[in-house]
């Protein structure tokens, strides 16, 4: 148990949220990746924390962050979502992809 | 911060092993006497063999396999279910000392409470059957209705004590038991409790309207782990309102874990009785209730608690 | 094994018994109910849940097939009986337990799934005739395609097509409800009675002074079911214990108070109200229609003349169909216990469909 | 405390690779889940208790109602048909590798500073303190991003406006919605 193994999983887990929030079409599993990516953020944080600076309450707190943002990240997500899919029955990025203007 | 507790720490390492056995035992007295309630309104005679009937019923009886059907997670979420609910009554005080003793112990519970909520889900989802997947799918819509005032419920408790160790809970209500000081979040608290367990009247998503809902394709083991875990989740999640607001073991005469067995018990029992006066609460109209009731009720009395907890000079 | 033998015993003392009744066949029905209600055995909800599969009535061609899917579905040990004769139903649940405490047949499905279980089609509970729907795309196990269509708030979502009964509980006998389903809200529906007009209807020839009790009975039934569907198994159960002593000859008089202590709680209950409250069902709302169920209970135990409903009219499927448009499941369930369609009365096969 | 270590992190990783390998859309959800679960053991593991069973909660929920949407908005939810929705897959699997390796090497390269100080006896009450005190700043923006989500998904997600609910002249007493449960 080294902070070194710790951050490998972390990187391991980002580097599987960042292949999935690039290969991925549909919206939903686009934010699955992005999700994975906050996760292995979440763990490097935490280690990081433990590992390097336990005293004080730095890394504690960007979890909570990290947390929210995650929250924020799928509600606003589903929001544009729903609003995509509404407007023209699209789940896929590839189909909103006429919105970069 | 409380003054440091004469240490009430956690049971012995073996009650691990006798936890489930005392909940699945507490949980059959509570079957059967729901069962004897229903005779009697039928006019049929009492059994009090019956939880062992149906339990024996149901070990011999063929489990089910329904076409297209998601195994992986029908069965993970039958055996979630249980396994979350003896998970959460690790931080009951049987007493005065619970199994596990944990700084953070009422967010553990809520925790695994939810977890038993995911479990339902994937029960409904699992079979790939209509009137499944709409029991599971109510008590999601519900499941948030019922989770926000919990939440602010076990707050309201967890801040009138200023912490979260379920036995800091408990000592904290040495002068007054705190159903007197929250009223609103006791009340509050046993009904999402018993929505939690999705026990009557918010049996919707295992309603007789849709065949048993989310439970509707479940026969044999599975039932039986389904239905035992609904049941003991029901046991864990009112037991614990007796260390959040009626003083634990606290009472004259009887020793601490007799205290804690007969409270929970009268509120167990009231539980079952208020089951019987209320019809099923359907989701649409109880999410309308919890939002815009009870929601902003709890956050008001958590409030009121607040600034109680000020006023005594509590919070450093 | 000794532990085997022993539980099936223990168990096989009380069975849940999932009852299909028939259109016409009302006479056993209630006979069963009664029976069943004496024993203290509980009905099952679902084919999963059953132990006896009991059928009350003779099957025609369409619902014969409902029940043999059915009893596909259910689990291993189980039984299947008829009964068609009122006189022998005690009988019949004594010989269904004996088998069910003697049940030897070995499981072969533990080890693989056998190929009965391959015919189990999801949850209709019966009546999936899937047919037509699904544009032709070939689906794994042969499910139909879900459509494409509007919910109620303007999201293109998938509909799925689902039948509703004839094996649900408190379900009018013989009903099956085709439905598309969004979520659980019904966006169309059909509704059919299998082989209706098969029974005899047998209402014709009551002789007058039994028709307070009968119509007593009646109303008891059909609040029974109501509120079996409404989640409130307590007052159900008292409601059919009223009508089981009122068929087993009780004077309707005798039970008057019991009648009336029941219909006010029922009406007291503000919880009730506010469940019922604004759910359309056709010309009556449920929550009317439940009041009208309620005071002409009333009126049957007073000794009241009945109200003459004239000549009996067979019910209106389409209206019923219309009515379900629109609601949530649990809702769509109220609607029809409120109507209660008496399928007795369907004469020929009749079929209404309404988007 | 190693050998949980190792499981825990194996299966945070494991459960990752398989959000984008499985076909079952309800399996993904739960794949992420177990995911976030196994992180959330990490963290309690490194004495955050708190964090650890916050992570549950949430997650738990999270990841319920994404797998409600997903089935809400893709095909064949169950995933009776193989799902493969990909774009440019083996870019991505490059730009991932390569990312991975870029971070390994930075991991195991770099000449970490040694431990100082020691975690406070209660974290949760430090860590209280800490978004109360020092930390109230970003108490106070989580707070705000929060409630603008809250509207902002509000009026993304709905179509229908005060005017559809309560009519031209906003005088309607009770709202025109399609199903009641709103505080109309």
């Amino acid at each position: 148990m080294t902070l070194q193994l710790f951050l490998l999983a972390a990187a391991g887990l980002f580097a599987i949220g960042l292949y999935g929030a690039l290969s991925q079409q549909s919206i939903v599993m686009l934010m699955m990746g992005l999700e994975l990516m906050l996760n292995g953020v979440i763990l490097a944080a935490a280690a990081l924390w433990f590992f390097l600076a336990p005293d004080g309450t730095d890394g504690p707190v960007l979890i909570v962050v990290v947390v929210t943002a995650m929250a924020i990240e799928m509600a606003a997500g589903f929001a544009v979502a729903t609003a995509i899919y509404r407007a023209r029955q699209v789940d896929m990025t590839d189909a909103a992809a006429d919105l970069k203007g | 911060m409380p003054e440091p507790m004469s240490a009430p720490a956690a049971l012995p390492l073996w009650w691990v092993v006798v936890l489930p056995f005392l909940l699945v035992a507490v949980a059959a007295a509570v079957v059967a006497a729901d069962a004897s309630l229903t005779a009697r309104a039928r006019g049929a005679r009492a059994d009090v063999l019956l939880p062992v009937r149906e339990a024996g019923r149901l070990l011999v009886g063929q489990r089910r396999r329904t076409v297209a059907a998601d195994s992986v997670l029908w069965r993970a979420g039958g055996a979630v279910l249980p396994v979350a609910a003896v998970l959460a009554g690790v931080v009951l005080p049987l007493g005065l000392r619970p199994v596990a003793d944990l700084s953070v112990g009422v967010v553990w519970f809520n925790a695994m409470e939810v977890l038993a909520w995911a479990a339902v889900w994937m029960v409904g989802w699992g079979p790939n059957s209509a009137l499944g997947l709409v029991g599971g799918y109510r008590f999601v819509a519900q499941g948030l209705a019922y989770e926000l005032p919990h939440m602010f419920a076990i707050i309201t408790a967890a801040l009138g004590a200023e912490s979260l160790r379920p036995t800091d809970i408990v000592a904290a209500q040495r002068g007054l038991w705190f159903v007197v000081i929250m009223p609103v979040a006791f009340v509050v608290y046993l009904i999402s409790a018993t929505a939690m367990a999705f026990w009557g009247p918010f049996d919707a998503p295992v309603g007789r309207d849709v065949a048993g809902g989310a439970a509707a394709e479940l026969s044999g083991v599975d039932r039986l782990v389904f239905a035992g875990g609904r049941r003991l989740l029901l046991v864990v999640a009112v037991a614990l309102a007796v260390p959040l607001f009626l003083g634990g073991g606290a009472g004259p005469w009887l020793p601490a874990w007799l205290w804690v067995a007969v409270k929970t018990a009268v509120l167990l029992a009231l539980v079952l009785l208020v089951r019987r006066r209320f019809p099923t609460i359907r989701a649409d109209r109880f999410t309308e209730v919890a939002w815009i009731v009870l929601v902003p009720l709890t956050i008001v009395q958590a409030l009121v608690v607040a600034l109680l907890v000020l006023n005594r000079g509590g919070a450093g | 094994m000794d532990l085997r033998r022993l539980l099936l015993r223990l168990a096989a003392a009380r069975p849940h018994v999932l009852l299909v009744a028939l259109p016409g066949a009302t006479e056993a029905r209630l006979a069963v109910e009664a029976e069943l209600g004496r024993r203290g055995w509980p009905a099952a909800v679902s084919p999963a849940d059953a132990d006896v599969l009991l059928v009350a009535g003779p099957a025609g061609p369409a619902l014969a097939a409902v029940v043999g899917r059915v009893w596909e579905q259910m689990p291993e040990p189980r039984v299947r009986v008829v009964v068609e004769v009122v006189a022998d139903v005690s009988g019949t649940l004594d010989s269904a337990a004996s088998q069910l405490a003697s049940w030897t047949a070995a499981r072969p499905e533990y080890g693989g799934p056998g190929p009965r279980e391959q015919e189990h089609r999801g949850p209709e509970h019966g009546g999936d005739e899937h047919g037509g729907h699904g544009g032709g795309m070939e689906m794994p196990g042969g499910l139909p395609m879900a459509d494409l269509g509007e919910d109620r708030d303007g999201l293109m979502l998938d509909r799925l097509h689902v039948a509703l009964g004839p094996v649900l509980p408190d379900w009018p006998a013989g009903l099956v409800l085709r439905v598309e389903l969004q979520g659980d809200v019904i966006q169309e529906a059909e509704a059919e009675v299998l082989d209706p007009g098969r029974g005899g209807s047998s209402r014709g020839d009551v002789p007058a002074a039994e028709d307070a009790r009968h119509a007593a009975a009646r109303h008891l039934d059909g609040l029974a079911r109501f509120l079996g569907v409404a989640g409130w198994a307590d007052p159900a159960a008292r409601a059919r214990r009223l009508r089981d002593d009122l068929l087993a000859g009780a004077e309707p008089a005798a039970v008057r108070g019991q009648v009336h202590a029941l219909t006010a709680r029922v009406r007291r209950s503000r919880t009730l109200r506010w469940l019922v409250r604004g759910i359309p069902a056709g010309e009556r709302a449920v929550a009317a229609r439940l009041a009208d169920r309620l005071a002409a209970l009333d009126a049957a135990v007073d000794g009241a003349p009945p109200a003459q409903p004239g000549p009996s009219r067979p019910p209106d499927l389409a209206a019923l169909a219309r009515a379900v448009v629109g609601a949530e499941l649990a809702a769509a369930r109220l609607v029809v216990a409120a109507v209660d369609p008496d399928t007795d009365l369907v004469a020929e096969e009749r079929g209404a469909r309404h988007a | 405390m190693t050998v949980l270590f190792w499981i825990l992190a194996v299966v945070a990783v494991v459960a990752g690779f398989a959000v984008f390998r499985l076909n079952s859309m309800a399996q993904v959800t739960f794949a992420l889940l177990a995911s976030f679960l196994a992180v959330a053991g990490l963290v309690m593991l490194l004495g955050l208790g708190y964090l650890g069973v916050v992570i549950v909660l949430m997650m738990v929920i999270e990841m319920v109602i994404m797998a409600v949407f997903m089935v809400m908005y893709m095909m064949n939810p169950a995933g009776l048909m193989p799902m493969a929705m990909y774009h440019n897959k083996s870019g991505s699997m490059a730009i991932a590798v390569g990312t991975f390796a870029v971070l390994a090497a930075g991991i195991l390269l770099t000449d970490w500073p040694t431990r100082r100080g020691a975690p406070a006896p209660d974290q949760t009450f430090a860590l209280g303190e800490a978004l109360m005190g020092g930390q109230m700043l970003t108490m106070m923006t989580l707070g705000v991003t929060l409630f603008a989500t809250i509207v902002g998904t509000v009026v993304l997600a709905t179509a229908r406006g005060r005017y559809d609910r309560f009519g031209d002249d906003l005088d309607r007493r009770r709202a025109d919605d399609p199903a009641g449960g709103g505080p109309g």
